[in-house]
């Protein structure tokens, strides 16, 4: 169930990116595409009633599994690339924004 | 201390750290960082190399044969011929430099598909970074939006491939991955691909390449065309070889792909008036021709294209950005007859371009040979005609530049005492070193191709030991 | 012999470059003394046929077509060389064109002697480049240009068939490798039209011949005729691989037959033809005299292109020798005009005149030339068309002797257009101060002038180097007694045909001097309806000259365009794809990748 | 003005005169209204053929100068410039009166009236016009004339050329002219 | 070859030159009946080359002379390659291809000549001359090649020698036709008759290539005219009428086909010298192709 938010969340993103010429919109849509990735992600190491990953004193005997702790970790450090790329992006389109005055693609058209 | 392959991504990290701290020895740090990779890269042993202890399908580890040896002694030593070159720009952008080399040795090295994917977005980050140097910040956007949705389709394919096999390790994924039902394996195959794809320049997802190439300075040309761009195609290469199952549809799709890149980068370059422009677009077929090869199961043919283009790019992409700097413009008129004047780069430029068209006695036709050669055994007589058919269009518009940049005048004209163009000042006397030692290398690769053929064939046995999957699925 | 012939070549060319750019006039007379050493030392070859000498990765050998193709080639090359030292400061790279020049000889001469098929490219792409950026130093750059494009379509053709051959053979040795194809018709037939396109282009057969009157009209005055005397002549060679080494017959042997010739080698038979008509009609038009004689080569390329075909006794050794007397001719053709070039500053016809009253020495230099392209007795172009004929009218191959005709009589016209226009009538007052060409220069166009003659008077000489090319084909060699050349339907005897034209010419002589003197006139005291001239421009007929013939044909449609429109296509091919997939807006590429991930998905899915 | 009257040809002369007066081509200077008069002789009714005359494209080919009426000034020059043209022997034949006196232009100012003032005439024509019985009957008396030698104009040409220039000059100013289309 | 081959080529040369003088003379008296008039002597062209060589002369420069005497030089000596019934001063050396090239020594020495002359008119009329060169000989040619094909040679004695013995039917003429009709247009290009004269319109361009010829160049030109013209009467008779059997016959011919030609232009207009293209390549050619394919597809004329 899960899953299916993560790939709506990446369509809503993927519309969003092919649709709009505004760059504060279009990283708006990256980080929703992203964010739908991580969910995605997540559920892949999604074990229904499992338990964290971490090994401690106090584990219960009965049976049990752990979450699949990678995607976890994978999400962490996409999570902290997608945070580096929106940080850059941002820095960028408000140089663009000094320099030509608007946020929009459409009215700078093509520097050359 | 010094024979652990690891210090390749440590050192330019660490020196990394260093440059931020230390800003005025920045540029000795970065040229110490390479030299110091080098002595590493031939000191260090061939073989994997396990990181904290965890065996391969639990940590990462990094994988160093001679494949890997080949790509990084490239990349190493056109980055510090290219530092070099562009020593005034390359001082400001030293973290980032070495950042991005941390990640390109990385990516090279790691046999560990999410690292692989981390390595590529730090590469793509430091590359967003460096080519705000061309002072063009939205072509740096429109870059950016699409590497890292690509990224992400990267990302969801390493995911997928994990989901289906439970293992990242990229050694040997391939056998895993041809036992899985062909519908499981599509989807992550194709998002795999068209998470490399931005990068590799394919159309259609190419059109970043166009002025971030086509509007490239001194420093981020030669960066892009001869150090990110072959880096890319050696992952792709590597990719190909133990990772992507092709079926018949990502297989004839990522074939297709990679030939309208070729066909369709080369018309476009055909028609373009800027010296950079066409250098762009010639990036871009060139890319398509590798990635052809390494679809096709020919990986030494496309390293040797590989190898071919990024020398000649270097020099051409150093060559071209410097007159352009110095003469104000690339356009054909402007450019007209410089090389009157600056005969040293004159003649680098045209080994270079012979050796991109693929003209005998040079690396690049080798590299074609190779790879028409290759393309036979698969069967494919059609694709060798388009390679050529295409290659005539290609030495058109290189020898178009060559003709335009060497003629000032025409016969005659010098002996009845008219006045030709100002000379204006490219280079300093050490930067035409750099380009003439980039020359040297290119020349001798091409007097001597069959040592070097034969050399890159001996890394064929180590990596193509499941060719024979990929290809029965493909046909 | 043959090593040390190599590394003389590699060695001299660097020596000439760093002479050049010492002093230019040196490196100039270096080429000179290169290329005659390099005469002497080919010529030295022809008792070694056989030996080979292999060369890093290029492989060479001696061959009897190889050595005579040679001698051709750096007997033009040399002669060409006397002009070098005249021409340095006219050049912007002289240094470059030294040492170019000296490659593009290697080239070739490595092209005639190649073993197997790499080093027969590898060579052959030397030459072309080394030669294309010479002809870059000339008048224009955009025939450069179109003559590397043209070359790059022949020679990417011929590398497909090379390595389609090398890979199906598995063998690279230019004797072994073809034989393969004895077994298979079809991929021979592919091979076949590959490889031998780039003859074709290199030729200028018809529709490849566009580079030519570029390239040879406006290449330095020097290099014109190494280009159409030498480097024209690599395409025969190709031609002759490809006929007779390459086993066409054979391989097309359960094809449509017409008179003995498979279809498709009758084809490209009428191809030749096609080159010997359209050659002539656009040589009759041209003004540059320059031009006019690279038609004429487009002209001849036709003639040894069936010569060469046909691989019979008579037509073989006449298309075979053909590329001898049209190299001589045509280069002596071009260096005279060369030398009045350099007197005079143009090649315009219709712009020069009287030529005669101050350069004789190059007019007779250039008349001799003439004669002998357009194959009239006692020189050495009647010889090979006549052989020509003969085959032709053997086999009875009635379309292409119409063609051939045809060229012979288009010739008269197109050669005395410039001996008209060019040496005779009125002297241009501008003109008057002009002398005649330099000794050096002289020399050099006068042993081509002696050669031309001497082929004439006694073919055998060479004919006999020919008969041994046929007998180690396989094929009927042309008959040789004394002086007769004999063939299966006729025989000449050119040193009677030529004392008889010498018994002639001196009854007349005897006749005209015994008739009293005539008194010497000024040109412009000629006949003029009495009406008062004094330009001699306007008295000079030189513009438009056949102008009622030419009407009849002036609105075809010309080639170049058809090949200008190509060009535009794939521009406009290349902008529609930047305009689809290089858009400088990053929605479009998204959009591109997701559609495509989207249709994989679906396709996978089914 | 003397005239010569020498008559010693050499036999090679004899028999050069011989063939010159069997074969006489014409070059027709058309000036006036006489040229209408040389058709019918040429056509079948006279057939000047039948005496081995002829029409001639160029001076250099031709024998005779057939000046057929009045010449203008302008004309006389390029009259001069054609006889000089011709190659010796050389014959000047008058046509009509005009060439005479001037026939009925004998007054007016712009042309001349006697012809052998400026070129050596060796037979007239007399008549306004002379009809083809009249000039066949003159060819014939040319044609003796040649064959005895008598016909000596040319000759005298030469020999008197300063007289003739000078009458030229009197009346032309300049022969050769460098006129408003040139230079 | 001998001393006794030069001699008697000497011999052809003055026998031609005599033979064709006098015929020529003879047709002028023809077309002269032919034009109800009366005609000069017979011996009139006689007396006109000898009145030219009598007289003085002007000469342009060298290549003037020069060209003049390499003309008449090389139609004298094409002249003793022609078979006469068989005969031959030279034997051996009457190749077709020979014959018709050497012819063009001549040509070309002669369109020299004229264009060393510096006048205009010269030059048109060598250019025009050349034009209608390439027009007439092309039809020629290619019968030629038939007739090579055919009969295996290319020999004109024996080409003709091949004619005789079967009667007038085995002349070429009429076995086969078309070519004979072709042969015999062409001859009316060669020998430069009405319609295909343009190139020495005397009223339009001044008599083309002769404009500047006077006294000994004049009568060289006028000798080398009728030594072509025995040239190329006599190369159609060979080829196409059978040569001759013996020297009488080869002459009686000879002068009947002359005569015919001199008849046939008495009454024909002028053509230009496009329009002269244009019919050539249209109707000759076609002629002479439809032969060529039937003798060679067809096996006509075996």
């Amino acid at each position: 169930m899960i899953q299916f938010a993560g790939i709506a969340l990446i369509l809503i993103g993927i519309y969003g990116l092919m649709t709009t010429k505004h760059m504060i919109k279009l990283i708006i849509a990256l980080n929703v595409m992203e964010l739908g990735a991580n969910i995605f992600i997540i559920s892949i190491g999604f074990v229904a009633h499992g338990l964290a990953p971490i090994y401690t004193a106090d584990l219960p005997n009965q049976a049990f599994s752990f979450v699949d702790p990678l995607p976890q970790a994978m999400v962490l450090t996409a999570i902290v690339i997608g945070f580096g790329v929106s940080a850059l992006g941002l820095v960028v389109a408000q140089n663009i924004y000094k320099k030509h005055g608007t946020y929009d693609l459409s009215e700078i058209g093509g520097e050359e | 201390m010094m024979g652990s392959i690891i210090w390749l991504i440590a050192l330019p990290l660490l020196a990394a750290f260093v440059s931020v701290v230390a800003q005025t020895y920045q540029y000795g740090l970065l040229v110490v960082t390479l030299l110091m990779n080098l002595l590493v890269l031939f000191a260090a042993p061939q073989g994997l190399t396990i990181i904290g202890g965890y065996e391969p399908p639990f940590g990462i580890s990094l994988l160093f044969d001679q494949y890997a040896l080949i790509a990084l002694l490239l990349i190493q030593v056109l980055l510090l011929l290219i530092i070099v070159l562009a020593r005034p720009l390359a001082k400001n952008y030293t973290p980032v430099i070495l950042v991005m080399l941390a990640g390109l040795n990385g990516m090279l090295l790691t046999n560990d598909l999410f690292n692989l994917f981390v390595m590529i977005e730090i590469v793509s980050i430091a590359a967003f970074i460096l080519s705000t140097a061309n002072g063009k910040l939205t072509h740096t956007f429109h870059y950016l939006i699409l590497a890292t949705v690509s990224g992400v389709f990267f990302l969801l394919g390493t995911v997928l491939v994990y989901a289906y096999t439970g293992i990242l390790v990229v050694q040997g994924l391939m056998m895993r991955l041809a036992s899985l039902p062909v519908a499981l394996s599509l989807i992550p195959m194709m998002l795999l691909i068209f998470g490399m794809a931005v990068e590799l320049k394919l159309v259609p997802v190419s059109s970043w390449a166009k002025n971030i190439y086509g509007q490239a300075n001194l420093l981020t040309g030669p960066i892009f065309a001869a150090v990110l761009a072959p880096a890319f195609g050696f992952v792709f290469g590597r990719m190909m070889n133990e990772v992507i199952v092709l079926h018949s549809l990502t297989g004839y799709t990522l074939l297709v792909m990679a030939i309208s890149t070729f066909v369709l980068g080369e018309l476009a370059a055909y028609r373009q008036t800027d010296l950079l422009k066409t250098l762009a677009f010639s990036s871009i077929g060139q890319s398509g021709l590798a990635v052809m090869m390494f679809t096709l199961g020919a990986p030494w043919a496309g390293i040797l294209l590989l190898i071919n283009n990024a020398l000649a790019k270097s020099i051409l992409y150093g060559v071209a950005t410097g007159v352009t700097a110095a003469y104000g413009n690339a356009s054909m008129g402007v450019l007209k007859g410089v090389f009157y004047h600056h005969r040293l780069l004159g003649v680098a430029f045209s080994l270079a371009s012979l050796s991109l068209v693929g003209i005998p006695l040079f690396l690049g036709f080798f590299a074609k040979v190779s790879a028409v050669m290759a393309i036979f055994s698969t069967g494919l007589i059609w694709v060798p005609v388009i390679i050529l058919l295409t290659a005539i269009v290609e030495g058109a518009y290189v020898m178009r530049w060559l003709l335009q940049l060497w003629s000032p005048a025409f016969e005659g004209y010098l002996a009845s005492k008219k006045e030709l163009p100002q000379k204006r000042n490219v280079f300093s006397a050490q930067q035409i070193l750099v380009v003439g030692v980039l020359a040297v290398i290119l020349f001798t690769m091409g007097l001597m191709p069959q040592r070097f053929v034969d050399a890159l064939q001996k890394t064929q046995p180590a990596m193509a030991q499941y060719e024979m999957v990929g290809q029965g699925e493909q046909q | 012999m043959m090593t040390m012939i190599i590394l003389f070549m590699i060695a001299s060319i660097l020596f000439a470059y760093v002479l050049s750019l010492k002093e230019p006039k040196w490196g100039a007379y270096a080429t000179l003394i290169v290329s005659l050493a390099g005469l002497v030392g080919v010529s030295l070859l022809r008792g070694s046929v056989g030996e080979t000498v292999s060369f890093y990765y290029l492989h060479f050998t001696v061959t009897t077509i190889g050595w005579y193709f040679s001698m051709i080639l750096l007997t033009v090359y040399f002669t060409a060389t006397f002009f070098h030292p005249f021409w340095m400061d006219q050049l912007i790279y002289p240094a470059a064109y030294n040492a170019l020049f000296l490659l593009s000889l290697a080239g070739t001469v490595g092209l005639f002697f190649a073993q197997d098929l790499m080093t027969l490219f590898i060579c052959w792409e030397t030459a072309v480049w080394s030669s294309m950026l010479i002809v870059q130093q000339g008048k224009s750059r955009q025939a450069a240009w179109v003559y590397f494009v043209m070359s790059a379509i022949g020679s990417m053709a011929t590398l497909f068939a090379i390595l389609l051959t090398i890979f199906m053979s598995g063998t690279t040795m230019i004797t072994d490798a073809f034989i393969y194809f004895m077994g298979s018709p079809a991929l021979g037939g592919l091979v076949f039209g590959a490889f031998i396109l780039s003859g074709l282009t290199k030729m200028g057969i018809f529709p490849f011949h566009v580079w030519l009157p570029l390239a040879h009209g406006s290449a330095p005055h020097t290099f014109s005729p190494v280009l159409s005397g030498g480097l024209v002549k690599m395409g025969a060679y190709i031609a002759y691989l490809s006929v007779a080494v390459f086993p066409a017959y054979q391989v097309f042997g359960d094809q449509l037959m017409l008179q003995g010739v498979p279809l498709p080698i009758y084809a490209l038979m009428l191809l030749g033809g096609v080159s010997i008509v359209y050659g002539t009609l656009r040589a009759i038009q041209q003004d540059d005299a320059k031009r006019l004689l690279a038609y004429s080569s487009v002209a001849n390329g036709g003639y040894i292109l069936i010569g060469i075909l046909m691989l019979d006794q008579m037509a073989f050794a006449g298309g075979l020798m053909h590329v001898l007397n049209h190299a001589v001719a045509s280069a002596a053709a071009f260096l005279a005009m060369a030398a009045v070039a350099k007197r005079t500053g143009t090649t315009k016809m219709s712009e020069l005149g009287g030529m005669i009253h101050r350069m004789p020495v190059t007019y007779v230099v250039y008349l001799i030339a003439i004669i002998s392209m357009a194959g009239i007795p006692p020189m050495g172009g009647f010889v090979s068309k006549w052989l020509i004929f003969q085959g032709l009218s053997h086999r009875g191959l009635i379309f292409l002797a119409t063609a051939a005709a045809f060229g012979s009589i288009g010739s008269y016209l197109y050669v005395f257009r410039p001996l008209s226009a060019v040496f005779l009538g009125q002297l241009a007052p501008k003109y008057e101060k002009i002398k005649e060409a330099d000794p050096l220069m002289l020399i050099g166009m006068l042993l081509l002038t002696a050669m031309s003659l001497l082929l004439g008077i006694v073919p055998n000489v060479v004919l006999r180097t020919i008969a041994q090319i046929q007998i180690e084909l396989g094929i009927d060699p042309i008959m040789i007694k004394g002086t007769i050349t004999a063939t299966q339907n006729g025989s000449v005897n050119m040193l009677s045909v030529f004392t008889v034209f010498g018994f002639g010419f001196l009854l007349i002589l005897i006749l005209f001097l015994v008739l009293p003197k005539s008194r010497r006139v000024g040109l412009m005291d000629t006949y003029t309806s009495a009406e008062f001239i004094h330009t001699p421009e306007l008295l000079h007929y030189g513009h438009h000259f056949y102008a009622p013939f030419e009407r009849l044909y002036e609105k075809w449609p010309s080639v170049l365009p058809l090949y200008q429109r190509l060009s535009l296509k794939l521009k406009e091919m290349g902008e529609w794809a930047e305009t689809f997939f290089f858009h400088a807006e990053p929605n479009r590429a998204v959009f591109w990748m997701v559609l495509l991930v989207i249709l994989i998905t679906v396709g996978g899915a089914r | 003005m003397q005239v010569t009257t020498k008559n010693d040809r050499s036999l090679w002369e004899v028999i050069g005169d011989y063939f010159r007066a069997n074969s006489i081509w014409m070059k027709w200077y058309c000036t006036g209204c006489g040229a209408i008069e040389m058709p019918p002789t040429m056509t079948s009714r006279f057939d000047m053929e039948q005496l081995g005359m002829g029409p001639m494209a160029t001076p250099r080919q031709a024998d005779v100068l057939l000046i057929t009426g009045y010449l203008s000034t302008k004309t006389l020059r390029r009259v001069i410039y054609s006889y000089e043209q011709m190659q010796d022997p050389k014959y000047v034949v008058g046509f009509g009166s005009c060439t005479l006196n001037g026939g009925i232009y004998y007054d007016s100012y712009a042309t001349i009236n006697q012809l052998d003032q400026y070129l050596p005439v060796d037979l007239y024509i007399a008549g306004c016009m002379p009809r083809p019985e009249a000039i066949m009957n003159s060819f014939a008396t040319l044609i003796e004339m040649i064959k005895k030698g008598e016909a000596r104009g040319w000759k005298h040409y030469q020999e008197n050329y300063d007289w003739y220039k000078a009458n030229q000059m009197d009346s032309l100013g300049e022969v050769i002219i460098h006129d408003e289309f040139h230079e | 070859m001998t001393l006794m081959s030069f001699v008697y080529g000497f011999l052809a040369i003055l026998g031609a030159f005599v033979f064709q003088t006098s015929l020529t003379g003879i047709n002028r008296k023809v077309t002269a009946r032919l034009q109800k008039r009366r005609g000069p002597k017979w011996y009139q062209q006689f007396i006109d080359i000898f009145k030219a060589f009598s007289k003085s002369s002007i000469t342009h420069g060298w290549v003037y002379d020069f060209g003049a005497i390499m003309a008449l030089g090389g139609i004298a000596a094409t002249v003793i390659f022609i078979p006469v019934a068989g005969f031959q001063s030279f034997p051996g050396l009457d190749n077709i291809f020979v014959i018709s090239y050497v012819l063009a020594v001549g040509m070309l020495g002669m369109a020299m000549s004229a264009a060393g002359s510096g006048n205009p008119w010269a030059s048109i009329g060598v250019s025009r001359a050349l034009t209608n060169m390439l027009a007439y000989d092309i039809p020629f040619m290619v019968i030629v090649f038939t007739l090579i094909y055919q009969h295996q040679t290319g020999s004109v004695s024996e080409l003709a020698a091949l004619q005789q013995g079967a009667g007038i039917w085995g002349w070429n003429a009429f076995q086969l036709p078309l070519g004979g009709l072709v042969a015999v247009i062409a001859l009316f290009g060669m020998l430069g008759k009405k319609p295909f004269d343009s190139f020495i319109a005397p009223a339009e361009i001044a008599s083309g290539p002769m404009v500047e010829y006077g006294g000994k160049q004049l009568g060289m030109m006028f000798t080398l005219h009728e030594l072509m013209t025995f040239i190329e009467v006599s190369l159609i008779l060979n080829l196409f009428f059978g040569g001759g059997e013996t020297l009488w016959v080869y002459l009686l011919k000879y002068a009947v086909l002359y005569t015919f030609t001199n008849i046939v232009s008495g009454v024909m207009p002028r053509f230009k010298i496009d329009q002269a293209v244009t019919f050539f390549y249209k109707v000759p050619l076609g002629l002479a192709l439809v032969q060529g394919l039937l003798v060679i597809f067809g096996g006509w004329g075996y």
